[in-house]
């Protein structure tokens, strides 16, 4: 059982055209860059993801989740925060969004969150006082319990789940640095694969047992890429 | 119309209502400054969403750790005691009635506590992040923003025109020109900017004020 | 803000007649008994227990939650283990739950556990497919999702938790050592009051960030007691 | 009737049904003894309710760490790699379909698959613990029993008289004289102990055994 994979494009080899993805990070940090510019690379369309954002762009470069935009492979996006404050320079994202060539579903942090976990915790669905009032309740079925009102959210789950963690060991139990943990412990327990990409794999027993954040049951392939 | 407070002394007003021992949560913009006006003996503890409890003031360029930011994007310190969780952990917090204020801005106040602050009905679309939890979550939510948009218009109105982030969700409403807080009554106007009248207040807010018996000068 | 105790006496002095609290513990694993014992010697009854167990006895000696049973000050338990797989030995609890003085629900384990995270989630009831078809969903609203029956079970709340753990700071933030991690950590999130005895108080800023398994916001008393 | 397989040997034919690269949770008894007889090629990591992900054998009593049980009460040692985690991700584990094999002891089993295995009715009280979580989240249930009780009746049933654990949940059964499937058609005769006629397995098992057109004796 070696879940060790010695490249990206290695690690990502086998998604699959309309594969519904998981990617870890918020705003800049710990995002699984050199995933996603292997799925970049390889090229898979009509792909689902589920990920705080939709992609952002620098000067008018298009980097993280903005590449699989900018090239076409996205067909719907779930996400919290999908465009930046200022109307000023769009993203690849909102350009399409705007032009009706992309899906989008608004999720509530919070509610993007507890579902992603409920989804790997074979939680099929669960009451959140988060919406009720706004857009975020179309369509979806209420409670009342108590007296107060409440949506019935259900899990999400994925065929992969990209996530990015500061080290490995060979069992694929992982630790994290700083804010960088963020989304991804809890998309590597919802996917059917989760492959994380890491700063350094140790060896099996150089994590400190009390430490690790994710526990290697749910993590598939890890590959090191160079720390950014 | 007069200007009133700036928005440092409306952060500076807020930062008075955190109490020893509270779990703050501050959104970005204005309520990020709220953390500057701490008096020195009020021990308060930063929540940020992304995962991130005790964080401290934004880092010096030589301090930067490009894994530590907080949910607006800067990157900042930590504090002792500080510590990590991940996203669904942190929302537990929020959603489960942990964090003792939230400190929003906002575009638009109702009456009845509603408040819109995530998008602009124009742009067609807009990002929510965490605000719709935090209001539903926060045991008590406060609302910082300018008493009228740029161009005169009231933000403090009877119904919302924008959407939602929630609904009768909001405690209080701090802006240049008043400290309000949202009752069962209705709107109880409770403090006025130095040299601003309740009248004043009143021509630029949409629904009826209730004038509180003890109202006074926002103390700075 | 001082949440450091200086005896188990004194942090559990305001427990009131009917209180609902949970308890921390699996086996003899990680159970503040420390606060239990108080909790005996203070003498409040009525008292609802949320735990994974009813408590044990030892050569006819009640301990931990037994304790409590056998003092009378129990009026309803939450448990997933409430007895003892050998019928021989017979338990404070299950004396007094033939007798019909003391009133019992039972939870499966995991169930008790999600709903006792719900609980301090914010999250007011959801679905599980653990006790379809037994007799734990009796009562109960059942949901069908995508052709399979679920349970709505809800969320568990408490006046106190009292739990257990290795270290604490100032600032409440909680490390556990192995197996005796299992409840605590939930617990203390689900309670108007938890109160943590632990074997050693260390200096805010000495536990590393990083490793902190419950933060400070969650604990509202640190007691340090003897190491068992 | 004959006696079949010791105890040992039914754990024996059980752990060749795992594979490399398994997550397992082993339950109190019989199905402990199973993480005994794998093969030295097959790396397996045992899952513990009560929080702990890669345990090894029992603890020598020098070894014994007064806080580090598995969920069966039993002190253990640690395998490089193992992890600890709180009793809601430990139960996220198993409802949430990552344990590939759970494997439980049994009272009776059902020609659907039911299992009873926590409560003998006439106590009136019973410990259910984590039985029904395992059984409606791992991907594989093994049920390791005798065939019979002690005095002779069968506990594969066509309803199971006891309480229920879970409703069409068991995927194996292994006993000291069979090793059976349950399938959509009913349950599957795939193997018999050494000496053990299907004729003499029919007969002390109530519902109608499926004979496997691949019948073969139990290999050890």
């Amino acid at each position: 059982m070696n879940k060790v994979f010695s490249s990206v494009d290695e690690a990502v080899a086998d998604v699959f055209d309309s594969a519904v993805i998981m990617f870890g990070g918020f705003a800049e940090v710990g995002v699984p860059t050199h995933l996603i510019e292997a799925l970049a690379r390889k090229g898979a369309r009509n792909i689902t993801t589920i990920a705080n954002e939709c992609g952002v762009s620098f000067q008018r470069k298009a980097v993280h989740l903005g590449l699989l935009v900018g090239n076409h492979q996205v067909k719907k996006m779930y996400a919290s925060y999908p465009v930046a404050a200022s109307a000023q320079q769009q993203s690849a994202f909102e350009q399409q969004y705007r032009a009706g060539q992309i899906e989008f579903e608004l999720v509530p942090q919070g509610t993007l969150a507890e579902r992603i976990r409920a989804g790997g915790a074979g939680i099929p669905a669960f009451l959140t006082p988060t919406g009720v009032g706004t857009v975020v309740e179309k369509g979806k079925q209420k409670m009342t319990i108590d007296g107060r009102e409440y949506l019935l959210e259900h899990a999400l789950k994925a065929d992969f789940a990209f996530i990015r963690a500061y080290r490995a060991d060979h069992e694929g139990n992982l630790v994290y640095r700083r804010s960088a943990r963020n989304y991804n412990p809890i998309m590597a327990t919802a996917a059917k694969v989760t492959i994380a990409e890491v700063e350094e794999i140790v060896l099996t027993g150089e994590l400190d047992p009390e430490a690790v954040v994710t526990p290697g049951i749910f993590v598939h392939r890890v590959v090191e890429v160079k720390k950014r | 119309m007069k200007e009133g407070l700036s928005r440092e002394l409306i952060a500076l007003r807020i930062a008075k209502e955190l109490r020893d021992g509270y779990y703050v949560n501050l959104g970005i913009g204005l309520p990020t400054l709220v953390s500057n006006f701490l008096p020195p003996d009020v021990h308060v503890t930063l929540h940020s969403e992304n995962g991130l409890l005790g964080y401290g003031r934004q880092a010096e360029i030589e301090e930067i750790d490009y894994d530590l930011i907080n949910a607006g994007g800067m990157y900042v310190t930590l504090t002792p005691g500080a510590c990590f969780f991940h996203h669904a952990d942190s929302f537990a917090m929020i959603r489960g009635g942990h964090i003792d204020v939230s400190v929003l801005g906002g575009l638009q106040v109702s009456e009845k506590g509603d408040l819109a602050n995530w998008m602009v009905p124009t742009r067609g679309v807009g990002s929510v992040g965490g605000a719709m939890d935090l209001v539903s979550g926060a045991r008590r939510v406060i609302i910082a923003m300018e008493h009228t948009t740029k161009t005169g218009e009231p933000r403090i109105v009877k119904k919302c025109s924008y959407p939602l982030t929630g609904k009768e969700v909001v405690h209080t409403v701090v802006t240049n020109l008043a400290f309000i807080e949202v009752t069962r009554d209705g709107l109880l106007l409770k403090e006025v900017a130095q040299g601003v009248s309740p009248e004043e207040v009143q021509s630029v807010t949409e629904p009826r004020l209730l004038i509180s018996p003890d109202l006074k000068e926002i103390e700075l």
